[in-house]
C-alpha cells in the first residue's frame, strides 16, 4: 500500500487516505477543439510502464489535489507537487533524471 | 496427436503414462507468418484457433513474452456469464458462453466449463430495478436469466445472509448456464489444438520493436529475433499500451493492479457463483474445495502484478456480511492481474491507425468469459481486414463518436 | 439527541470500559473560515478578530474562549466554548473580512464532537487510523485529518490523557459504535 | 511408538495437565504443549488423510509447514476447519476432529481412490470427463465436487471479534531465532527502537533445540539469557503469537497476532489482531525450513523430518517412535539421531546418500557406534498407517532391496530452504546457491520503499548462515549497516564466543534411489497434502508443462495449505533436473501473501455486522425510526421508503400517503439532499461551467432547477441552485450525489479553473431540509408564523429567509410533487424540534409525513425525471427533453464539448415518453423492454425500455416512463411490453406528464 506525502500539508498520508486521479497535465478540450482532439482529452492515456505523473486527491485530509511522479513498475515515487503546475517541475525531472539517467519526458 | 480420453487413460496407465506426448510443441520462430498474434492469453490463443478453423489461416504464430496463458487468463476468478444489459455485449457474451458449452468435447480437452449458474444480488432498490432491466433485455435477446426472490435464493444457496442489517437482499438475477471453467485448461486446451495443426507457439518471446515499411507493418523484433508478418494481431490485455507505443499509436486505456485471493479448501457448500455488487464482493467455491474470491481494483495505474491489501479488506469484508461462515475460513493465497480498463469498461476490437495491425483488448475485469466468442469474433476481423456483426460495435471509433457501450449500469463490477 | 448551540458543553451519551472513557459532547459552536490564511490582512483580521493567530499548518491554538484549527491552506475551523463568543465572533469576522475574498458559515450542526479519556487514548487511534500517533509525532497541539474505520475525522490532543476527535454529524451514531466496540474491555493491548 | 519422555521437553510445565479429546478420546497432554505434540505423546501418530488418494497421513513437521496434520476444532460458532496441529498450543478442553474421510480416520471408504491412482494421474481430468457432454454437470463433476475441501465448512457465524491496529515502527525484526533475537539486542543497544516478532509462543527458534554452546552456556540458557535482557530494555517491544504475513510497498507490513489462547483464557476479547505496521526497516531473521527427502512410501504415518522429531523431542519429551531410521543428505540429522539415541531410543541405521561424511557430529555418531550407511537410499518404506520397517538401497540403480530394516518411525531431511517468502512479496529477487542448496536473497535486486531504497535486510539461516559462529557474524555485519542508515552512534557489538559444532558438507540430492523405476516413482510423495508424486512431475513435464508455473498448475505442487514449503524446492530440482538446466534458470513461483494462512475473520477486522458500513442519519432519524418508518438505503444513508401505519401493506401506505398530500397536507424529510456552497466573485461564472445551465443570469433570492453533465456529456446530478446573495449560491443535489458533485466542483476547481475566486463548501449536515407539499401548505407556513409566504412575496421558485415558528430558516419555494410547495431548511440543531412544531401545528390540515416512494409516485405522475431512474449514465439531457435546460448561448461548459459529437446528435436517439395503460390495475414492470411490431427473431423491434413505473393513486391508473427510439414520434401509438413468455402488455404513448400538465397547483 503506497504513501505520498502531500505538497499541501505536508502529511504523509496512507493511500486509503487518498483517492487516485489519473493521468496528470492532460490539457482539456472544449468546445471548438476537433473530433480527435477531443477523443485525446477525454479517453487517450499513456499509461506507461515506468514513470507515471499523476493526480492524487488527499481526501480524508486537506481535501486538496496534488500531482506526484511515480513508477508503475516499482512504485518508487521521485516526489510530488503542487495540482496547480501544467508540467512537472524541474526539480521532479531532476530527481527522476538521477535516478533513471536514460528516462526521456515524453 | 493422441486422443484423450477415458479409455485411453486407462490404456496408458498400464504404461506409466508414458505414452502422452507433448501437449503443445515447443517452437522457434520461423522467418515470416501470414498472421503474428502477440500475446499467448486465452484471447490470443482463441483467435489463432478461429483463424485456422473458421478461414483456414494455419500459418499462424502466437508470440508470449513469459509462459502461455500466465497473463490474466491464468489469474481470474472463472467467472462466465452473458447477462449484459447492452445488446451488443450480450450478443458477444452469448455467442462466447454457447461456445464454452461445447469446447471440451470441440478440443479434446476439458477445460471443465461448469454450468452451476451465477447469481447477481440486488441489494437497493436502484439495483433490483436495474436487474430486472437487463434481465428483460436478455429475454428478447435470448440470453436466458430469470428473477429469484429472496427466499428462493436462501433455498438456493443456504449460506447466504439474505437479511443483512446493511444491505438485506430483495432478490437476485440468475443465469442458470453460467457458471465456471478451469482457467488454465482454456488456454492449454486451445494451445494443444492450433500447435497439432502446426500453429507455432513461441513462448518465453518479447516483442521488442515493430517495423513499419510506409503504412504498414513488415516485421517485429522480438527477443528471439525479427520476424516478418502479413497481418499483427495485439492481443495481450495490460500490456497493450506498451505495444501501441512500440507501433506508434496510443490507446485509450489504463492498466490497473485487480486483485483475487482463495480460501482454504473446505467441502462444498455452495454451488453457484455470487456476485454482490453494492458491497463489492463475488465469490464461488473451485471443484477443489477453496472459496475463490474476487476483489476491487486499485484505482492507480499499476503494472506490479502485486496491488494492495485495502481492496481485500473491503472484499472479505463485504463477503463475511453475505456469508458470515466464512469468517473462520482462512486466506491461502492472494495475487493481482493488470488489467486494461477503458473508458466505458467495453473491449476493444478493432482495426488500427497502422493499416496491418488489429487489436483486441480493453476486456478489463471480465474477460475471461469472453474468450472463445472474442477470438471467433477476431478471427474474422484479421481474416478479412474488417470486423463482422460481433466485433464491428466494439472499434476504437466508438470513443471519437461518443457510442459507448456501457454496462457499468447493470453492474458495478464487471466479471 | 437534538443539541443547542448554547456554547455550554454538554454531554450527549457516554461509555466508560475498564481503560477508557468516551463522550459524545454538544453544543460547542463551530465556524468554518474560508480564505487565503497566507494573505497578511487575512491574518490580521483573524488575529484582532479572534484574539489567536492563525496556527501553524497541521495544527490548532486556543484562546479562553475558542480554538482556531488549521484545515487547508484556505481553511480554519473556529470552536467557540460559549454561545455569545460564537455570534460575536462570526459577527465581527462578517464584517472585518468584506472585501476579502472569504467566506465564513456556521457549521456547529453539522460536525459532532467526542472526548476520549484514559491513559489509552493513542490505541483508540491506533486501532482505526492510519496516522503515526506515537508520542513522537503526534503530541500536543497537532491537528490531524484523517480518518478512523471507515470514518473521516479531525482529532488532537485535549490534554496528556485524552484527545478530542470530530466527526460528520451524520456519521456520530455510527462513529460512536465504533468507538465503544474499540474500547471495549479485553481489547486493549497496552502498546503505547 | 510414540511416548512422552521423562528426560526432555524444555517447554512443558509438568505440572500442569491438561485435558483434549481427538475424535472423541479424552487425552492428556501438558502445559506448553502443542496439539500435535500432545497427541504424538499419545501415540496418535495417523492424524489426517490425504486429498486426492486419502492416504493414511501422520505428522511431517512441528511448524508452519506441517501439511497433513490439518484437523477441525471447537463447534457451533466456534467451529474452525483445516486447523494445524503443529500451530495449535494446547489449552484445556480442545475439542480436535480429524479431517477427509468417508467413514473413520482408520477406516476411510475414499481410500479406494488409491486403487485408482494409476488412472488418476496428474491432470487426468483434463483428458477425460468429455463424453457425453451433460455428464460432466451432471455426474462426473458433483463426484469430483464431492471429494473436494479437507474440512467441513463451518455451519453457524462466528462469535469471536477481531479487530486492527496500525503501528509506525522504525526497526521490525521478524523471527526470534538466535539471528532475530541477537539483532535486536545489538540494534537496542545503540539506541533504536525495535520490534521483534515471532509466529510462535516462545522465543528461540532453531537453537533452542540444539546442543552447542555460547559465552560457555548451553544455547537454550543464553537465549533465556538475551530474551530477558530485551523484556528489560526500554526500546524494545515484543510479540509473540505474531505471524508477519505481507509485506506489501512502501514499507507497509501486515502481521497477524493470534489471541486464541488468550481468548480461551478470558484475558482478550480478540481472537485474531490484524496488525498494519508501517516500517522503515525490516529485518528477516525468519530462518530456514527443512525439506523432506523423496523416496517410496516417504508419507507413511511415522515419517518425519529430523527437524521435527528434534522438536518434538526437545522441547515436548516427545520421542518420535522407538526404533527410528534415520535418512539424510545433510549432517543436521546426525544431530537428532544422536539425542534419540541418547534418550535411550534405538536408531538401527543412518542411511546417508553422500559418500562421506566427516565434522564433529560424525564423530559422535561413530563414537556411539550408530551405524551409517554412506551412498545408500530407501527403496521403500513398509507399513500402511504405521511404518514397519524400511527397505535399504543403493543410491544409484533401480532400488533393487539389499536389505529390511525394522522399525517405527524415519526421520528425514533433504537440506533447508531458507524463509525467503517475505523478501519475495514485494520484489526481492533470489538467487540461487548450489553449496548451500538453497535460494538466498539477493542483496542487489532487493525490494524497495517509496524512495527507490533497500528497506529488508536478511539475517540468519534466512540468509544462508546456517552455522551459529556465522549468524553471529552476519548479524554484526547487517546491525552496522543499518546503525549507518539510522545514523546512531556507533556501539560496539559484543563479543560472542561460539563453542561451534562443526558439519560436514551436505550434497544437494534430494530423492532415492536415483535410478528409480516408474513404479517407484508413483509412490514418492513431493507435495504431500494435495498427492503429488514424482511420478506426475514426470508426467507433467513430458508433456510439455515445463515452466515452473505449469509445473505447477498442471499437477497442484505447492499449491495446499502449506504452499509448498516443503515441497517447492524438490519439485524445482526436478524440473532442472529434467531440463538440463541450473536451477537459477528454472525459477520459483511466486511468493505471495500470505505467509501463512489468515482468518477471514481478521481481515474484515471490527467491521462487521452494525460496524460492517457506517449508515448516514438524519437528525430526524429516531423520528422516523418511531413512526412506522420502512427503510431504504440510499446512498450511505437510510430513508423512510412509507411510513406504516397498523395492519397496512407497503402499497396502501404509499398510496395513502400520496393521496394526503395531493388533497391536503404532507411533509418530508430531504434532508439527505446535497447542499453545496459555492461562493466568491467568480462563484456565478464557475456554476455557468459546472451546469448545462446559464446559472449566472439567476437573480438573488430566485431559484432555478439546474443539470450537470460530465465531460462524456452524460447527465449525471440535478437540483435546484439557489442565488443567496450576489456571490454566493446555494446548489442541491441528489442525496447520492452530493460528495460526488462537492468533490467534483473541487476537482474541478482546483485542477483546471484554479483562477476564479470562489469557495466551495459542502453543508450538507448543516441543515435539515424539510419539504412541506400539498394544497394547505401555505396556510401551515402561515400558522407557524414569522415570514410572509404569501402568493405575491413567494412567487414560485422564490427564496426567501427569516424565522418561521421562532427558528432561523430559508424557505424555497420549489415543487418536486406538483403540488404547491415549500422547502424549507433549519439549522440541524432546530431539525426535529422544527419538525415536530410542523406536524403539531399542521394536524388541523391533516398533514402527514410521507416517504420517498410516495414522494416518486408524485414526481412521476408529473413527469419529472429521476436520477439513476430515467438516467444511467448514457443520457444526455437532450434525450429526456430537458434541451431547454441545457443552454446554447454559454460558450463552455462541462459536457458540451462532448454533446456536439456525431452519436449525441443521432436522430435514432432514445427520447423519453409516458406510457399509460387504461383499464388495469397492475403495474407496467419495472425495467420492462418496449417493442412495438411484436416479438421477432432479430430483435429489430426492442425500441427502449421502461424506466419509471408505478401504480397512479391520483389517476388510478398505472403510469410509466419509457426511453424509446424515435420517441417523439410515437405519441399516441400503441406500444408492446412482453412480460413472460405468454403475456404481452399494451400501452399507449404520451407526453411524459400524467397529472396537472399546466402546473396549476404548484404555480397556485
Ligand atoms: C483477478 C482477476 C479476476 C478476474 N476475474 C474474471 C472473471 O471472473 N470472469 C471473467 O470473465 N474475467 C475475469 N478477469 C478478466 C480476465 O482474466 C481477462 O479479461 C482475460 O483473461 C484477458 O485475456 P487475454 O488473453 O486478453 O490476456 P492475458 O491472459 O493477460 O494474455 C496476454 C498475454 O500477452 C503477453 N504479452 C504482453 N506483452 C507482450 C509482449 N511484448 N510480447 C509478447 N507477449 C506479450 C502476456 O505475457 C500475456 O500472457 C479477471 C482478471 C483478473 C486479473
Ligand atoms: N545446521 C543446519 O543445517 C541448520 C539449518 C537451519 C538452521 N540452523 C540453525 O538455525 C539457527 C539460525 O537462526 P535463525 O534465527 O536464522 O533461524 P531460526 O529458525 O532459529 O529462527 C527463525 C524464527 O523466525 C520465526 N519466523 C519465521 N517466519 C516468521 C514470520 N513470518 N513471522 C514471525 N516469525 C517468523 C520462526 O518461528 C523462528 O522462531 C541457528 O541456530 C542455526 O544453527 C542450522
Ligand atoms: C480460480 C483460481 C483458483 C486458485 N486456487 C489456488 C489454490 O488452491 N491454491 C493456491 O495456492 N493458489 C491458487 N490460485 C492462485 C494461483 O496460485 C496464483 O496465485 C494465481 O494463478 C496468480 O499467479 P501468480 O501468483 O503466480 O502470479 C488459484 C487461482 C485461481 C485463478
Ligand atoms: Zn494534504
Amino acid at each position: 500500500m503506497l504513501r505520498f506525502k502531500c505538497p499541501v500539508c505536508n502529511t504523509v498520508a496512507d493511500e486509503t487516505e487518498l483517492s487516485p486521479g489519473g493521468e496528470a497535465h492532460i490539457e482539456r478540450m472544449g468546445p471548438g477543439s476537433s473530433d480527435d482532439a477531443f477523443y485525446k482529452y477525454l479517453f487517450e492515456r499513456k499509461n506507461p510502464l515506468g514513470i507515471h505523473f499523476e493526480r492524487w486527491f488527499h481526501a480524508y485530509g486537506c481535501g486538496k489535489w496534488f500531482h506526484a511522479a511515480r513508477c508503475t513498475k516499482t512504485m518508487e515515487i521521485f516526489g510530488t507537487y503542487k495540482a496547480q503546475e501544467i508540467k512537472p517541475p524541474k526539480h521532479i525531472i531532476d530527481a527522476i533524471t538521477k535516478k533513471r539517467p536514460n528516462w526521456k519526458n515524453e | 496427436m493422441k486422443k484423450y480420453s477415458a479409455f485411453a487413460l486407462v490404456k496408458e496407465a498400464f504404461n506409466n503414462h508414458l505414452g502422452w506426448g507433448r501437449a503443445w510443441r515447443h517452437a522457434q520462430p520461423k522467418k515470416r507468418y501470414k498472421v503474428i498474434i502477440v500475446g499467448a492469453g486465452g484471447h490470443g490463443l482463441a483467435t489463432a484457433y478461429y483463424l485456422g478453423k473458421n478461414f483456414g489461416i494455419r500459418d499462424v504464430a502466437v508470440i508470449e513474452k513469459g509462459w502461455l496463458g500466465g497473463g490474466n487468463t491464468g489469474r481470474n476468478t472463472t467467472i462466465i456469464r452473458s447477462n449484459y444489459l447492452q445488446e451488443e455485449s450480450a450478443a458477444i457474451y452469448e455467442k462466447s458462453r454457447s461456445l464454452y458449452e461445447t469446447l471440451s468435447q470441440e478440443l479434446n480437452y476439458n477445460i471443465m466449463f461448469s454450468p452451476r449458474g451465477v447469481m447477481m444480488l440486488c441489494q437497493t432498490e436502484h439495483e433490483l430495478r436495474a436487474m430486472k432491466r437487463t434481465y428483460y433485455a436478455n429475454r428478447l435477446f435470448g440470453v436466458q436469466t430469470e428473477m429469484v426472490s429472496p427466499m428462493r435464493m436462501k433455498e438456493m444457496i443456504p449460506i447466504i445472509n439474505t437479511d443483512g442489517p446493511r444491505y438485506p437482499i430483495l432478490g437476485g438475477l440468475w443465469q442458470p448456464r453460467g457458471g465456471t471453467a478451469r482457467h488454465d485448461a482454456v488456454a492449454w486446451g486451445y494451445a494443444r489444438a492450433i500447435s497439432s495443426w502446426g500453429a507455432d507457439i513461441i513462448e518465453n518471446c518479447e516483442v521488442t520493436g515493430i517495423v513499419r515499411e510506409a503504412s504498414k507493418v513488415a516485421s517485429i523484433q522480438t527477443t528471439k529475433g525479427s520476424i516478418d508478418c502479413e497481418k499483427l494481431c495485439f492481443v495481450v490485455a495490460g500490456s497493450s499500451s506498451l505495444l501501441a507505443e512500440l507501433a506508434g499509436f496510443r490507446l485509450p486505456l489504463e492498466s490497473v493492479a485487480l486483485q483475487a485471493l482463495v480460501s482454504e479448501p473446505i467441502k462444498p457448500v455452495m454451488d453457484c457463483v455470487v456476485m454482490a455488487n453494492t458491497v463489492h464482493g463475488y465469490m464461488s467455491q473451485s471443484d477443489k474445495g477453496e472459496m475463490v474470491i474476487g476483489g476491487g481494483a486499485d484505482g492507480c495505474n499499476n503494472y506490479s502484478q502485486r496491488g494492495s491489501f485495502q481492496h481485500i479488506e473491503e472484499t472479505v469484508r463485504a463477503l463475511i456480511e453475505t456469508f458470515p461462515i466464512i469468517s473462520r475460513l482462512r486466506q491461502l493465497r492472494q495475487w493481482g492481474g493488470i488489467v486494461d480498463m477503458t473508458g466505458d469498461r467495453s473491449p476493444i476490437i478493432s482495426k488500427t491507425p497502422v493499416e496491418n495491425i488489429f487489436l483486441n483488448c480493453g476486456w478489463g475485469t471480465g474477460g475471461f468469459k469472453a474468450i472463445p466468442g472474442s477470438g471467433w469474433a477476431t478471427a474474422e476481423l484479421v481474416a478479412h481486414g474488417n470486423p463482422g456483426k460481433l466485433a464491428a460495435p466494439f472499434s476504437l471509433a466508438r470513443f471519437v463518436e461518443g457510442r459507448m457501450i456501457d454496462e457499468s449500469i447493470a453492474a458495478a463490477v464487471a466479471h | 439527541m437534538m443539541l443547542k448551540v448554547t456554547g455550554k458543553m454538554i454531554e450527549v451519551r457516554k461509555y466508560n470500559s475498564k481503560d477508557i472513557r468516551i463522550k459524545e459532547l454538544g453544543g460547542v459552536p463551530m465556524l468554518t473560515v474560508r480564505g487565503d490564511l497566507s494573505n497578511k490582512r487575512f491574518q490580521t483580521i483573524i488575529a484582532k478578530t479572534c484574539d489567536v493567530r492563525i496556527p501553524k499548518p497541521l495544527n490548532i491554538k486556543s484562546s479562553k474562549n475558542l480554538s482556531l484549527a488549521w484545515m487547508s491552506p484556505d481553511e480554519l475551523l473556529i470552536f467557540s466554548f460559549s454561545g455569545a463568543f460564537h455570534e460575536k465572533t462570526q459577527k465581527g469576522l462578517d464584517s472585518a473580512l468584506k472585501g476579502l475574498h472569504s467566506l465564513i458559515l456556521d457549521v456547529s450542526g453539522a460536525r459532532s464532537l467526542f472526548l476520549v479519556e484514559g491513559i489509552l487514548w493513542r490505541e483508540l487511534l491506533a486501532k482505526g487510523s492510519p496516522v503515526d500517533v506515537r508520542q513522537s509525532s503526534f503530541a500536543k497541539d497537532a491537528f490531524r485529518r484523517t480518518r478512523i474505520g471507515q470514518v473521516s475525522v479531525a482529532f488532537w490532543m485535549a490534554s496528556d490523557n485524552s484527545v478530542y476527535i470530530i466527526c460528520g454529524r451524520s456519521h456520530s451514531d455510527f462513529f460512536y459504535d465504533w468507538l465503544c466496540n474499540a474500547a471495549s474491555d479485553g481489547s486493549l493491548t497496552k502498546y503505547f | 511408538m510414540s511416548t512422552r519422555i521423562s528426560k526432555a521437553g524444555r517447554l512443558l510445565d509438568r505440572n500442569k495437565r491438561l485435558s483434549f479429546t481427538f475424535n472423541g478420546r479424552n487425552l492428556f497432554g501438558f502445559q506448553g504443549d502443542t496439539l500435535a505434540s500432545a497427541l504424538l505423546a499419545n501415540d496418535q501418530v495417523l492424524v489426517g488423510r490425504s486429498f486426492k488418494y486419502h492416504r493414511p497421513r501422520g505428522f511431517v513437521s512441528s511448524g508452519v509447514d506441517e501439511p497433513n496434520a490439518l484437523m477441525s476444532l471447537g463447534h457451533g460458532g466456534n467451529f474452525e476447519p483445516n486447523r494445524s496441529a503443529t500451530t495449535v498450543e494446547l489449552v484445556d478442553g480442545i475439542e480436535a476432529v480429524s479431517q477427509n474421510h468417508l467413514g473413520s480416520l482408520d477406516w476411510d471408504l475414499g481410500f479406494i481412490n488409491n486403487f485408482f491412482a494409476k488412472i488418476f494421474p496428474a491432470g487426468f481430468y483434463y483428458k477425460t470427463f468429455m463424453k457425453p457432454r451433460f455428464a460432466w454437470k451432471h455426474l462426473f463433476e458433483p463426484i469430483i465436487r464431492n471429494a473436494a475441501g479437507l474440512g467441513r465448512a463451518p455451519s453457524l457465524p462466528d462469535e469471536a471479534a477481531y479487530d486492527y491496529f496500525y503501528a509506525h515502527v522504525d526497526i521490525l525484526v521478524i523471527g526470534a531465532g538466535m539471528a532475530g533475537l541477537l539483532a535486536t539486542y545489538e540494534l537496542a543497544k545503540s539506541g533504536l527502537k525495535v520490534t521483534l516478532v515471532e509466529q510462535k509462543h516462545y522465543l528461540g527458534g532453531y537453537a533452542l533445540s540444539d546442543d552447542f554452546e555460547v559465552d560457555g552456556v548451553a544455547v537454550p540458557k543464553w537465549l533465556e539469557n538475551i530474551e530477558k535482557k530485551l523484556i528489560d530494555s526500554d526500546n524494545v517491544q515484543i510479540k509473540k503469537n505474531f505471524t508477519a504475513i505481507g509485506v506489501h510497498d512502501h514499507g507497509y507490513l501486515i502481521g497477524c497476532e493470534n489471541l486464541e489462547v488468550a481468548e480461551k483464557m478470558g484475558r482478550s476479547s480478540i481472537r485474531h489482531r490484524l496488525w498494519r505496521l508501517r516500517t522503515k526497516q525490516i529485518v528477516l531473521a525468519t530462518g530456514a525450513i527443512e525439506r523432506p527427502l523423496i523416496f517410496a512410501g516417504n508419507d507413511i504415518p511415522g515419517v518425519m523430518l529430523s527437524s521435527a522429531a528434534l522438536d518434538f523431542y526437545k522441547l515436548y519429551g516427545v520421542s518420535p517412535g522407538d526404533r527410528t531410521v534415520v535418512v539424510t543428505n545433510n549432517d543436521s540429522a546426525y544431530l537428532t539421531a544422536i539425542n534419540l539415541y541418547n534418550a535411550g531410543l534405538s536408531v538401527p541405521v543412518v542411511i546417508d546418500v553422500r559418500e562421506e561424511s566427516s565434522g564433529d557430529l560424525f564423530e559422535s555418531l561413530r563414537s556411539m557406534g550408530i551405524r551409517i550407511e554412506y551412498g545408500k537410499g530407501i527403496a521403500s518404506v513398509l507399513g500402511k498407517k504405521r511404518v514397519k520397517a524400511v527397505e535399504l538401497c543403493s543410491l544409484t540403480g533401480e532400488g533393487s532391496v539389499q536389505e529390511t530394516i525394522e522399525c517405527d518411525s524415519v526421520i528425514m531431511s533433504g537440506g533447508w530452504s531458507s524463509a525467503v517468502h517475505l523478501w519475495s512479496h514485494c520484489g526481492g529477487r533470489l538467487i540461487w546457491n548450489d553449496q548451500l542448496d538453497t535460494f538466498l536473497p539477493d542483496a542487489s535486486k532487493s525490494p524497495i520503499d517509496e524512495n527507490g531504497e533497500d528497506f529488508i535486510a536478511v539475517v540468519g539461516a534466512a540468509s544462508g548462515s546456517f552455522w551459529p559462529s556465522e549468524v553471529v557474524q552476519n548479524v554484526k555485519q547487517i546491525v552496522q549497516k543499518i546503525q549507518k542508515k539510522f545514523k546512531t552512534s556507533k556501539v560496539k557489538s559484543s563479543s560472542i564466543s561460539i563453542q561451534e559444532i562443526k558439519y560436514g558438507d551436505s550434497n544437494s540430492k534430494y530423492f532415492t534411489p536415483e535410478g528409480a523405476s516408474e513404479k517407484l516413482k508413483s509412490k514418492c510423495f513431493v507435495d504431500f497434502q494435495n498427492d503429488v508424486k514424482l511420478s506426475d512431475l514426470r508426467l507433467a513435464t513430458q508433456e510439455g508443462y515445463e515452466s515452473v508455473e505449469h509445473l505447477k498448475r498442471y499437477t497442484t505442487l505447492g499449491m495446499a495449505t502449506d504452499q509448498g514449503k516443503l515441497s517447492n524446492i524438490n519439485g524445482l530440482k526436478y524440473l532442472a533436473d529434467f531440463l538440463g538446466r541450473e536451477i537459477n534458470e528454472v525459477g520459483t513461483t511466486t511468493f505471495r501473501p500470505p505467509y501463512t494462512p489468515i482468518s477471514l475473520g481478521s481481515i474484515a477486522g471490527e467491521a462487521r455486522k452494525g460496524l460492517f458500513k457506517p449508515v448516514r442519519k438524519t437528525t430526524l432519524h429516531l423520528w422516523h425510526e418511531a413512526n412506522g418508518a420502512s427503510w431504504e438505503p440510499v446512498g450511505d444513508w437510510r430513508r423512510p421508503y412509507a411510513y406504516l401505519k397498523k395492519n397496512e401493506t407497503i402499497e396502501q401506505a404509499v398510496s395513502r400517503e400520496v393521496t394526503n398530500t395531493r388533497n391536503a397536507l404532507g411533509i418530508l424529510d430531504a434532508s439527505t439532499l446535497g447542499k453545496i456552497i459555492v461562493s466568491g466573485p467568480d462563484a456565478a461564472n464557475f456554476l455557468d461551467l459546472m451546469y448545462t445551465n446559464m446559472i449566472s443570469t439567476l437573480q438573488v433570492g430566485r431559484c432555478r432547477y439546474g443539470l450537470m453533465c460530465n465531460e462524456n456529456g452524460f447527465l449525471f446530478d440535478d437540483g435546484v441552485v439557489v442565488r443567496l446573495a450576489e456571490e454566493t449560491f446555494l446548489c442541491h443535489t441528489t442525496t447520492g450525489g452530493a460528495d460526488r458533485v462537492y468533490s467534483w466542483m473541487e476537482e474541478w476547481h482546483q485542477t483546471e479553473w484554479w483562477n476564479k475566486r470562489v469557495f466551495i463548501q459542502n453543508v450538507t449536515e448543516q441543515f435539515t431540509q424539510i419539504t412541506i407539499a400539498g394544497p394547505k401548505s401555505r396556510l401551515l407556513l402561515e400558522e407557524l408564523g414569522g415570514l410572509d409566504v404569501s402568493r405575491v412575496s413567494l412567487k414560485p421558485l422564490d427564496y426567501l429567509e427569516g424565522e418561521l415558528a421562532k427558528i432561523k430558516a430559508r424557505v424555497f419555494r420549489i415543487s418536486f410533487s406538483g403540488e404547491l410547495s415549500f422547502e424549507i431548511a433549519v439549522p440541524s440543531q432546530f431539525g426535529l424540534e422544527f419538525w415536530e412544531k410542523c406536524l403539531e401545528t399542521g394536524s388541523q390540515f391533516g398533514i402527514s409525513p410521507y416517504g420517498t416512494e410516495a414522494l416518486h409516485v408524485m414526481r412521476a405522475e408529473k413527469g419529472f425525471i429521476m436520477i439513476g431512474d430515467e438516467t444511467d449514465g448514457t443520457v444526455i439531457p437532450q434525450d429526456l427533453n430537458l434541451g431547454w435546460a441545457v443552454s446554447k448561448k454559454k460558450k463552455d461548459f462541462i459536457g458540451k464539448r462532448a454533446q456536439e459529437r456525431i452519436f449525441m446528435n443521432d436522430p435514432n436517439r432514445k427520447t423519453l415518453v409516458g406510457l399509460s395503460l387504461q383499464n388495469s390495475s397492475e403495474k407496467i414492470p419495472d425495467g420492462a423492454s418496449v417493442i412495438i411490431g411484436g416479438v421477432d427473431q432479430a430483435n429489430d423491434n426492442v425500441i427502449g425500455h421502461v424506466t419509471s413505473t408505478y401504480f397512479s393513486p391520483t389517476l388510478d391508473k398505472p403510469i410509466a416512463m419509457a426511453l424509446l427510439k424515435d420517441g417523439k414520434n410515437l405519441l399516441g401509438r400503441s406500444i408492446e411490453i412482453p412480460v413472460d413468455s405468454e403475456k404481452i402488455l399494451k400501452a399507449i404513448v404520451s407526453e411524459p406528464k400524467f397529472y396537472d400538465a399546466e402546473g396549476n397547483r404548484q404555480n397556485d
